[in-house]
């Protein structure tokens, strides 16, 4: 009997396949085409203090096997969230793994308040990867000292209840610079990646195609990416769990992220092409390592590195 | 707030028949169960381009007829103009080859219990949801005039069986190579008029739906608009089809068209709002 | 009649469309296909001091809309290149830009010195997206400090004679901070973008693909990442020419690159795929810029941009 | 160093055939005076995966028969494998769809002037060149002694017809399922020594090139050798394709396969040396 199971710091999940932050709706809209209890876990979309409707539209452009998108974190904020969105999760037996994002150092403190020791919440993922309102809009996740002082936030406001995961941006000169700054900080785990920036002009208006001019391009096509991300973290850190994601939409994607060091894969952009893509995934997966001859999911983790290590 | 469509099934969808109507397709696909449970309005979402394609993201085409055929589950007719890359790929398809499809999803026009007087006013392929319900609200007893607009005549969709179960058909295009030179709001004053009509129906481009609003105020009349904004997933799970719109309390949120839509009470659509967010939109 | 011509500096062209450095071979290869007087320029793929034979096969995988290089900058070195490469593309009578690359800041200096008052020779690349041997192999663009020791070198070398471009990484925290660093230093203009680091894990195998492990990312999957670079660095510095690629294609793809304010377009994996693409590409935007209503191409460069001149 | 193909050319290739032998596709295309230059040896590049297809480089296919039609065009016959997307999509193009194509590519067979002895040596699919070049040597009066190896008896691609032109012909595969149980390079020996062979040609994965070599070596024989690494471009711009060769100046460089091959001198090529790069080469 192979063992799908994965652990993610303290948090031990049936199976390593969740769903990407901000691509799994409030979790209603999928559980039409299958149990949410089905997922490793559901990653929420980042929730922010306040309630935000988003960007203007255009919201969104397809690119070559990708697509980009500047939603702009929209949602009701964290007292809604707390009051339907996780009620209506926990109904349904759901593994929670939080998302939160701050505009301010001190809002990351404030949010991982709120979100202490909730039942059904098996980990927090921090996304980083946003503008700081407070610093020329710099994202944090681009500098380490900004990195760092947004987990330090989380880290001080959460014991050792769940594990946090820092979520990194790959727009930087040296992700694992900014990996050992967050691990540092206190972050347990890594969830590696968020979109890479980039832009699309539309040759009819002859302007960008998005409202907000610049999006996060995930997909596909920036596969390669994450799975560079994920390997030069994992060789570097070899200890820190990583929620590996990025362009993952089938289950030889997600091996690939598995053998270059992903305790467990994140899948969005393949769920808008295919609603029941996570299951495809998960099933895929199984079978691969299977076929490959392992027994436990975790003997796959980083198994690309094995070379290093003779 | 959101009403997602809990009928919705995914499907690997066999095409019966394609062909080439003006400039369009008229596509046929057998689909079991989701023939049964469309509504007029919904729509379904595709995945385009094969194998080794490379667009990620699904296609939505409004049901233009189902037909569910019991036991041996059931059809849908799509009308589908060959646009861009995934519409193109969608048109070339042969007979027996089968596509993913999701559906129905989405809102679906909202049928009146009593006998009323309609207009129902398509653009281009938006004329393709409107003959389904016409041929409901005709069986509920209503008036139903319909008025369609394209930019040239093969931009027409009006199937002759379509204009059964209309009371008049009028036809407008911008060329006037066909029917009423001129746009279909231009149109409706007239008919308005002349019909006492009480309630309109809208399919098509979204500067169609906000100038029919505007007749709509005018006249002090519903206005059930299906609002097509670019979609990535059609299930309500990516936040990209958001156009503002104010729920029954007053607040204006930005909404899914694929779940609170696409038909939507055009009262309540803030239009023209592309590039921006309205001011008091719900934490903007 | 549509002005096709464009300028690089000093260096006029007939027409924008180029080939990308690395991706044309001699020149002789595609000359097969047509004749290369009908390029803009050929760019010579990166020459070093010495030869080189390149990196270990596999050197390639292809990815999702893209595809993953590690060939290393094999090549003659510059003695050979300039007693046969060079004298062959003259008797052809084609422009020449010339890519130089460097393991160290004296490399580039030494290769400056070479490259000077050649015939047909109208402008000169310089390819810091390389490692740099003295500093633990960091790439020289990747560093502010670096990116400009490489580009002051060449300048100190090369008068006003023909323009040069730096040819810079999107690998980094902030673009706009290495192009003005290298601005400063003396490049006349900027190459943007070269390849992204990616990595394909062979799941077969389960180790990465390449027998370099990372390697460079091209084609239309990093086109928005390519038109955003571009955007962001005509946005901050408006007068500087540049010559854009990542993932052009067609002449749409071209435009768009365009519109964000690249002077010239190099076409590089497309070559791959389509032996004519610059050929294609070169039709396919001047029917798009007539359209338009275009007389020049020039006043399509960077038109994407209008709104914040009003 | 270089040798480029002086006759290749890009062309519209239209399917006229497409038929399944055995794990195999056998495709005719008309290709226009690419059959006329085309040599045993000589491979073409083929667009794969439609218009809106991710995958951005050609696949390099072996022309397996050449037929110059005159002013009628000509025809070009591959063989297939439908191994992963690439291959997959061609094998499932149908009569009459056109595949964008440039050919003939590559170096070719050494032809000798004399009569010798020859082996030709196949592995899987790496058989179809050799059914060209056996015709070729038999009418210049060559003993021609075929051997083919695959895994399993379904992928021996050997035609019926192809067997005129041999003298002899040996099959082995590695589960026994056909022909003689092993690897072709083990038939080797026993076939050099009784016939006296004086030449061997072949073409297979580089695993069983580089055994054939040592045979090659221990027998004193000239080897040429149809080598495949993977190629992005097949028109010589790219560099991936590369193997170390040892040049006629006795200098190793990273040689193309697609334009110094993919038919090489097997006793220059280093072989096995993937993942590094042999002691020695030129700019190492
Ligand atoms: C609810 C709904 C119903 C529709 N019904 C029909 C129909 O019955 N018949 C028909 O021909 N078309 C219909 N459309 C429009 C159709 O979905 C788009 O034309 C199609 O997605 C274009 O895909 P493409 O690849 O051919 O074009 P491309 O322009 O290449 O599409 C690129 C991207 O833009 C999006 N996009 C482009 N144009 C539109 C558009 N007008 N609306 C929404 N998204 C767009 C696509 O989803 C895709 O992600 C409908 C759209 C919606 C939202
Ligand atoms: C000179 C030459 C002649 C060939 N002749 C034939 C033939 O006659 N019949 C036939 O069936 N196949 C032949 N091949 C192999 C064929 O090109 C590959 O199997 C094919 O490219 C795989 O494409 P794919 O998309 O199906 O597989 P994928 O594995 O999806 O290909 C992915 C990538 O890897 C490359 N690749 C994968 N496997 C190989 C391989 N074995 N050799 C080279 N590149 C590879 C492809 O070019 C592509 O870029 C030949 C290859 C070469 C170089
Ligand atoms: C529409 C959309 C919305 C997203 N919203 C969020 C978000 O709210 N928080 C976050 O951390 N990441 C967000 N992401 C990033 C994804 O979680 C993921 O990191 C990225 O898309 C790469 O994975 P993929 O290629 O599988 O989509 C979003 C991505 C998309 C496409
Ligand atoms: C096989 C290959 C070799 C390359 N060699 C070089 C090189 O020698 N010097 C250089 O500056 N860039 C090199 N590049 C980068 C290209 O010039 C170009 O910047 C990049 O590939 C993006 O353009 P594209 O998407 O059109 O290929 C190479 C790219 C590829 C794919
Ligand atoms: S299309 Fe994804 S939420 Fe509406
Ligand atoms: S395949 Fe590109 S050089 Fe040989």
């Amino acid at each position: 009997m192979f063992n799908y199971s994965t652990s993610l710091g303290s948090t031990v999940l049936p199976n390593p396949i969740v769903t990407a932050s901000g691509c799994a709706g409030s979790g209603k809209e999928l559980s039409q085409f299958f149990p949410l209890t089905e997922l490793g876990a559901i990653v929420t979309k980042s929730i922010m203090l306040k309630p935000r409707s988003g960007r203007a539209t255009p919201r969104m452009a397809e690119t070559p096997s990708g697509m980009l998108n500047s939603i702009g974190l929209q949602g009701p904020g964290i007292d809604s969230f707390l009051e339907n969105d996780i009620p209506w999760l926990q109904s349904q037996s759901a593994r929670i793994i939080v998302s939160i994002a701050g505009e301010s150092v001190e809002d990351y403190a404030s949010l991982a308040r709120r979100v202490r020791n909730i039942p059904n919440v098996v980990g927090i993922e921090v996304n980083i990867s946003c503008p700081n309102v407070e610093n020329r809009g710099m994202v944090f996740s681009c500098q380490p000292d900004t990195a760092r002082a947004a987990i330090e936030n989380v880290r001080r406001n959460i014991g050792g209840e769940v594990p946090i995961f820092a979520k990194l941006s790959p727009d930087v000169t040296d992700i694992v610079a900014i990996a050992r700054e967050v691990v540092n900080a206190g972050a347990d785990g890594l969830a590696l990646i968020n979109t890479v920036l980039g832009m699309v002009i539309d040759v009819n208006t002859m302007r960008p195609k998005l409202a907000q001019k610049t999006g996060g391009l995930s997909g596909p096509a920036i596969r390669p990416i994450a799975v560079r991300a994920i390997y030069q973290v994992r060789a570097a850190l070899p200890k820190i769990p990583i929620i590996g994601m990025g362009g993952v939409a089938s289950g030889k994607d997600a091996l690939e992220l598995v053998l270059a060091g992903a305790s467990a894969i994140s899948v969005g952009t393949a769920t808008f092409g295919n609603p029941t893509a996570v299951m495809k995934i998960k099933q895929e997966l199984e079978s691969l390592l299977t076929e490959r001859g392992f027994d436990n999911f975790v003997d796959a983790v980083g198994f690309a590195h094995r070379m290093e290590s003779l | 707030m959101s009403a997602i469509n809990s009928r919705a099934v995914q499907c690997s969808a066999q095409v019966v028949s394609n062909k080439k109507v003006g400039a369009y397709h008229h596509i046929i696909l057998s689909v079991d169960s989701i023939a049964a449970a469309a509504r007029p309005g919904n729509f379904v979402a595709i995945a385009v381009g094969g194998a080794s394609s490379s667009l990620v993201l699904r296609r939505a085409f409004a049901i233009y007829r189902a037909a569910d055929k019991g036991s041996a589950g059931g059809v849908i007719e799509l009308v589908v103009a060959p646009h861009g890359e995934g519409s193109k790929w969608l048109t070339a398809r042969q007979v027996h080859e089968t596509v993913d499809l999701v559906g129905p999803l989405g809102t679906s026009f909202g049928i009146p219990t009593e006998p009323v007087r309609c207009i129902l006013v398509g653009g281009g392929y938006g004329s393709a949801p409107l003959f389904g319900l016409a041929e409901i609200l005709k069986a509920r007893g209503c008036r139903v005039d319909m008025v369609l607009g394209a930019s040239s005549a093969g931009k027409i969709y009006a199937p002759l069986d379509g204009k059964r179960s209309v009371s008049s058909m009028t036809i407008t295009t911008d060329d006037g190579s066909a029917g009423m030179h001129g746009r279909v709001s231009e149109a409706l004053s007239q008919i308005i008029e002349e019909n006492g009509s009480e309630l309109i129906y809208s399919c098509g481009p979204m500067a169609m739906l906000e100038a029919i609003q505007e007749i709509a105020d005018k006249y002090n009349l519903v206005h059930q608009a299906s609002v097509e904004e670019s979609m990535a997933c059609g299930i309500g799970v990516c936040m990209t089809c958001v156009v503002p719109l104010r729920g029954s309390d007053g607040v204006i949120r930005m909404s899914r068209t694929c779940i609170d839509g696409p038909v939507m009470d055009g009262a309540n659509v803030i239009w023209n709002s592309r590039g921006s967010i309205p001011e008091g939109t719900w934490g903007a």
